[in-house]
């Protein structure tokens, strides 16, 4: 709809009118329940996640406004926990993981070279499950009867007797039920990153953000199982007398922090990882070169990948297990910052050897390298047994978990929405209030936290509604509370950045930045097919690589441009050789349908309702035998032996 | 002799050293061994949970009062559940050569072995229900709800051998050129077998050693 | 290297490559999730042997033998480097050869990494008596 | 390598970089006055003391690296502007002696301090040495002493300058045992025993709190280490076999025979009367205390009587419900519970 109407050199214009036959969806209320554009999931990912991280925010303004003075009285205790709780566990697993799940869902094809995800319907079906979940998780609040019990929600406090009410059930279902669409999604990614790149792009090819996304999902492939366990087991313990996290009948309460843990360690570097990504993809557009060290950033993200399943036990250090085992896991920790300081080296150096533009998205990077490098050091000191057990559940550990994930996840997504809103939009956001947010969610973020490390060092501990006022604590938080307004009024500068661009920002152009990945070969907003030639890849940076350009102009072949029917390309694993042109799927109403009905499940499972639990079971297992139901077809074709 | 050493010259050789390993996996294989790793993983918690509880429990297992568990009735469904991978590989190997009469007799084979195996479960909870339940302590918790949550493993690759017996049925649907549907909860089913080996020694077997 | 590799030779090779890229990984696995439930468990059972072994022995093995899988993998990355390296020189250029090389360069480092994890375990179970909580 | 930095907009205030260590040097000042803090940078015991050290250790390593990175951004920054497409250059010599090398040195020679300092920590008192129990409910600390019959709550005595060995249990959920200024933390898991020890070098009051989040009024569980003369704590100690202290005036008596017959002795024991409840803590000596509710409010006798009368509005969701006293008899319970030294 936008430039690329004029033929490129190399595909004629019955192929674009074929394509787009074939790939566009109309703009009706049922296109819009049924899409299964990445391109439009992505963006429902990016807005659906900023909704619920408005939710967390908000709560978190609140705590720091009751937090302000000693002895304050905005909230009550049941009111704060509920409100700490609902803002951990939001911001973990509705606001970050999606929000980063939105950016790979809209940028990964784009990024390879293809049409679409592998499996356009579950991206879908993923999408409406996380709308699903997250809706119930929130709607609790309004009830009272939101989670209440810290986002790690230790036993046995999350238990029935200590615990009345539906309060961690919504915790152990809510994340039960999102725990389908991050899995679907991850393996989704996965697929689509092994099999449909672009022609030549090997792995050693393949763009930082693509590997980021990919070691992503992995780990939530082999990290959310453990979480899921807990949950399960815990639901049975509250709803049906099992014993798993019940001393008095054999169980045993640290069952619940190993299998969190295992599940939770990860899960930071879940959240972390495609930030990292996203600065690896910043970056050479800003410095005008290539990331240096390309393997070793590819090292350090598939090492930091599998060593944070091995430290899950420094969460536990207080827990008075053996020293000895304890060693075991800070040894892990401690060398998984080497890695990371590879990384944090390698742009670096790459910010030293290149050329500097210093707009918006290059401000955000550099925020978070101050940033994470500050939470990378206070990292490694909770490597370290001793030192973590003096200040592990302070603010000292609060301090540094929020340097860690706005430094590592808030600061890249941020950096990430102004580099890619002339890609999704095709518009150009306010250079100016990018700036002005920058520096008030910079300097918001540094006040509200920093004290926080000495307000935990002075002896205070996290999750308190409220502390007296001797105990040398008032100043540093009233400099957090704040703080917290300030960085508030940056990220509202942020939003009013994001509609400014929509509404009034000039048009972009396919390639503002003149970036090296192939996202920035497409249009701006991308074709309903992203690409009307799929390119064959030569290098690193395929974008700025002549014969890689060639290669969708001059040189467009016809098993490249696939405008028969609605298909994109299939490569080999590991060097993307050419294997076969696939079809993809037409949009479905099956996917709402399947998350609506396993919406009916988890409610029905949480009022207790279990006749319509087992009812939604039996027609999810009608929908997905009804979506996946063969096409019946001659014989000739499937090929049956006469 | 020499030529075992240009066998392991020729591995070690560059060409061997850069073959592509894995390739042309199709996207719906990846998905299904995706999605199999990570019920693997699950079952890996469960298992894990299930030691970390006993060793953590004290020296007698199962607690006071619950008697070992009988081996007679887990044997047999061993001897029913592992085999019933075989129809499956037969079957695939059938339609692979466009012959739907073997994908619906191995099919049909492999879904009586499995519901033998679901109605044996039901046996041997009947059995076990007189002794203890899911609520008496925490071995009684582990007990029905890790061999439970293997026994909806075993009913999903049931829903899914007899989804694909009656797409088949139907006609159609599979032959040499389409059978990618076959494979993938061919896979589905051999791991829901080769969990259960790792069940039996946990569950049943371990308490013995 | 005259020899053309046939189809075992090359999914050996193949494997191979895979081995010199995750079998430390692996083997770092085997040795955390060994050492710490072998010491966890043993001492929350108030005993310090492991079937007859004293648990400091049972330990060590989970010390040394992962730790000698792990340096046999980073033989192998070290090994697709030079025969990479060599083939590059010589002035083949092929994708699959770079992409080779770079997955040896990851699984040197990546073993490294996880033989200084290994090494630190093996030290702390000389420093510390197993079950001092 | 043209130089188009004239053309590059200019980065907004550079100097706002060492704002945070002045921050870090204010606000030290500031609890460095404060004489109430529990902080763990002014540490009174050996165990703190340790980590303490390790705490400086790993601050100036931290400082130093930092001071590298924000030299080498601002170099950039300053010195790098331009548009032109860079080509060159892959210094990963650099990348791997900054990245990894240097860390590696650090991050290895930091783990060895830290298991010295985790053996130190390890090293508790030994098997004979005197030994407090110390058993956590929501929200509260119950304090007991090895070979003695009585109780008391939120107030460790310990004699000063010996190791004494701290066994934790809890009544119900989990909770963490913290005196940040003389020992890190231990958790107290339900169904478990756990040990530590503690060590206080000087006499003197040390600030303890609940640091594992433990419900409702996690906020209120704080507790006190009184570390005194060896003399001061036998006495203690003596005290605590001893039946509390009789009331001497009319109104005491009034006042205890409210607290006997009353709903209080279904809950709370006093040594001596009839009164054995084992709900709510021991108020055999609760005179003396240095607070109510584990650190809520002061002990004073208009914080008593308001927590006394309704302790909801006090400590939220506390499980003393409030108490029907007739107003009264409140001033002669007041002064009952306030002679309870």
């Amino acid at each position: 709809m936008s430039t690329t109407l004029s033929t490129p050199p190399g595909i004629g214009r019955e192929d674009l009118a074929r394509l787009a036959e074939h790939w566009d969806e109309p703009r009706s209320l049922r296109a819009w329940f049924t899409t299964v554009d990445h391109k439009k999931i992505g963006r429902r990912y990016l807005v659906t996640a900023a909704f619920f991280f408005v939710l967390a925010g908000l709560s978190a303004l609140v705590m720091r406004t009751q937090l302000a003075r000693p002895e304050s009285g905005v909230l009550s205790p049941q009111e704060y926990n509920q409100l700490f709780t609902m803002h951990g566990t939001a911001m973990i697993f509705l606001f970050a993981t999606p929000m980063l799940f939105g950016f790979g869902n809209f940028l990964v094809p784009l990024m390879i070279g293809s049409r679409d995800m592998a499996f356009p319907r579950l991206n879908a079906f993923g999408y409406w499950v996380f709308l699903f979940a997250g809706l119930f998780m929130w709607a609790s609040l309004p009830f009272g009867a939101a989670p209440n019990n810290g986002w790690f929600a230790y036993a046995p406090l999350n238990q029935d007797q200590h615990n009345p009410g539906l309060h961690m059930d919504v915790y152990a279902l809510g994340l039960l039920f999102l725990g389908i669409s991050t899995t679907s999604g991850a393996i989704n990614f996965i697929v689509t990153a092994l099999k449909l790149r672009a022609p030549g792009m090997s792995l050693n090819r393949v763009p930082l953000f693509v590997w980021a996304i990919v070691a992503t999902a992995f780990m939530v492939v082999f990290a959310l199982p453990a979480l899921n366990t807990d949950n399960a087991l815990l639901f049975l313990d509250r709803r049906f007398d099992t014993h798993f996290f019940d001393p008095g009948g054999g169980g045993n309460v640290l069952l619940w922090q190993h299998l969190f843990w295992i599940f939770g360690h990860p899960d930071v570097y879940i959240i972390v990882m495609p930030g990292l990504g996203i600065v690896s993809a910043v970056l050479p557009a800003f410095t005008r070169r290539g990331v240096v060290g390309y393997p070793l950033i590819v090292l350090a993200i598939v090492a930091i990948s599998i060593v944070s399943f091995g430290v899950w036990v420094h969460h536990m250090f207080a827990t008075g297990l053996p020293q000895l085992s304890y060693s075991f896991f800070s040894a892990a920790s401690t060398i998984i910052t080497i890695p990371s300081g590879i990384q944090i080296f390698a742009w670096l150096a790459t910010m030293m050897l290149g050329r500097l533009v210093l707009r918006a998205p290059l401000l955000f990077v550099i925020g978070f390298i101050v940033t994470f490098v500050l939470g990378g050091f206070t990292g490694a000191m909770f490597a370290l047994t001793a030192f973590d057990q003096q200040v592990t559940d302070s603010y000292f550990v609060v301090a540094h978990f929020h340097y860690v994930l706005l430094g590592g996840a808030l600061f890249p997504i941020l950096a990430g929405i102004y580099f890619w809103l002339p890609k999704i939009t095709g518009r150009m956001y306010h250079e100016g209030l990018g700036r002005w947010a920058f520096w008030l969610v910079f300097t918001g973020m540094h006040v509200t936290f920093f004290p926080m490390h000495l307000y935990g060092l002075f002896g205070m501990p996290r999750r308190v509604y409220t502390y007296r006022s001797d105990l040398g604590w008032d100043v540093g938080n009233l400099i957090s509370s704040i703080g917290s307004y300030v960085l508030a009024l940056g990220l509202l500068l942020v939003l009013i950045g994001v509609v400014h661009a929509i509404r009034r920002g000039r048009p972009a152009g396919p390639d503002p930045w003149e970036g090296d990945s192939l996202e920035w070969s497409a249009a701006s907003p991308p074709e309903a097919y992203n690409f009307p030639v799929i390119p064959c890849v030569h290098s690193l940076h395929p974008t700025w690589d002549e014969r890689t350009v060639e290669s969708t102009t001059t040189g467009a072949t016809k098993d490249r441009i696939l405008s028969e029917g609605k298909r994109t390309l299939f490569t080999s694993e590991l060097d993307a050789r050419p294997e076969r042109a696939a079809p993809m799927p037409e949009p479905s109403f099956k996917p709402l349908v399947l998350a609506g009905v396993l919406l009916v499940f988890f409610t029905a499972l949480l009022l207790g309702a279990y006749p319509v639990a087992v009812a939604a079971v039996l027609a999810v297992a009608a929908t997905i035998a009804a979506w996946l139901w063969p096409p019946r077809r001659p014989d000739e074709e499937i090929g049956i032996a006469s | 002799m020499t030529d075992r050493g240009g066998v392991v010259a020729a591995a070690t050789g560059v060409e061997a050293l850069t073959t592509e390993e894995p390739v042309g996996r199709p996207t719906g294989w990846w998905g299904m061994v995706m999605f199999v790793a990570t019920e693997a993983t699950l079952f890996a918690c469960l298992l894990g949970s299930y030691f970390y509880l006993r060793f953590q429990h004290g020296p007698s297992w199962p607690p006071e009062g619950i008697d070992k568990p009988k081996l007679l009735i887990p044997l047999v469904m061993t001897g029913v559940l592992v085999p019933s991978s075989l129809p499956v590989v037969w079957a695939e190997h059938g339609i692979r050569r466009g012959q739907p009469w073997r994908l619906r007799a191995g099919l049909a084979a492999t879904l009586v072995m499995g519901l033998s195996f679901m109605a044996l479960l039901v046996i041997e909870y009947q059995d076990d229900l007189q002794h203890f339940t899911m609520t008496t302590n925490v071995y009684g918790s582990l007990f029905y709800v890790i061999t439970g949550f293997h026994g909806l493993h075993v009913s999903v690759g049931l829903m899914m051998i007899g989804w694909l017996l009656a797409a088949s049925l139907r006609g159609g649907s599979f032959g040499s050129h389409r059978h990618e549907r076959v494979r993938n909860a061919a896979i589905y089913w051999h791991f829901v077998d080769t969990v259960w080996v790792a069940i039996l020694f946990t569950i049943y077997l371990s308490p013995r050693l | 290297m005259t020899t053309r590799p046939g189809p075992h030779a090359r999914l050996t090779g193949g494997l191979l490559l895979w081995y010199g890229v995750l079998g430390g990984a692996v083997a770092w696995a085997v040795h955390l999730i060994a050492a710490w439930s072998l010491d966890e468990l043993a001492c929350a059972a108030k005993s310090e042997r492991i079937a007859g072994v004293p648990l400091w022995q049972a330990l060590s093995i989970a010390v040394f033998v992962p730790g000698v899988a792990t340096l046999g993998s980073l033989l192998v990355a070290t090994l697709v480097l030079r025969r990479t390296g060599q083939a590059r020189a010589a002035g083949a250029h092929d994708r699959a050869l770079d992409r080779s090389r770079m997955l040896a360069v990851v699984g040197v480092w990546a073993n490294l990494l996880f033989l200084t994890i290994i090494a630190l375990g093996g030290v702390a179970v000389l420093v510390f008596p197993p079950c001092q909580g | 390598m043209r130089r188009t930095a004239e053309t590059a907009p200019r980065p907004a205030r550079r100097q706002r970089r060492p704002g945070p260590m002045l921050l870090l040097a204010g606000l030290l000042l500031l609890a460095g006055c404060s004489g109430g803090s529990p902080s763990a940078l002014n540490p009174q015991g050996t165990g703190a003391a340790r980590v303490n050290g390790l705490w400086w250790l790993l601050f100036w390593i931290s400082v130093a690296v930092f001071a590298e990175v924000m030299a080498l951004l601002a170099w950039a920054l300053v010195f790098r502007r331009g548009t032109a497409r860079v080509r060159h250059g892959q210094p990963l010599r650099f990348v791997t002696i900054a990245g990894a090398g240097l860390p590696f040195i650090i991050l290895v020679a930091v783990y060895g301090v830290g298991l010295r300092d985790l053996a130190a920590l390890g090293a508790g008192p030994g098997r004979d040495a005197l030994t407090v129990e110390v058993i956590g409910h929501q929200w509260w600390w119950e304090v007991r002493y090895a070979g003695r019959s009585g109780a008391t709550a939120n107030e460790i005595h310990i004699p000063v300058g010996e190791r004494v060995k701290v066994r934790l249990r809890t009544d119900d959920v989990l909770h963490s045992f913290w005196v940040p200024q003389l020992m890190p933390k231990t958790d107290l898991i339900s169904g478990e025993t756990r040990e530590t020890w503690l060590e206080a070098r000087q006499a003197g009051s040390y600030r303890g709190q609940c640091a594992e989040y433990c419900g409702t009024q996690h906020a209120h569980m704080a507790f006190l280490v009184v570390a005194q003369p060896r003399a001061d704590f036998d006495a203690f100690l003596d005290r605590l076999d001893a039946p509390a202290r009789a009331p001497q005036t009319d109104a005491e008596r009034r006042g205890q025979q409210t607290f006997v017959q009353g709903t209080c002795a279904a809950c709370h024991s006093i040594r001596g009367t009839g009164a054995q409840g084992r709900v709510g803590p021991d108020l055999s000596n609760v005179g003396s205390r240095w607070s109510i509710g584990a650190g809520a409010v002061p002990n004073d006798a208009g914080h008593l009587g308001g927590w006394i009368a309704n302790s909801q509005t006090v400590k939220p969701g506390n499980a003393m419900p409030p108490q029907p006293v007739d107003a009264a008899r409140l001033p002669d319970l007041i002064a009952y519970l306030r002679s309870l030294e």
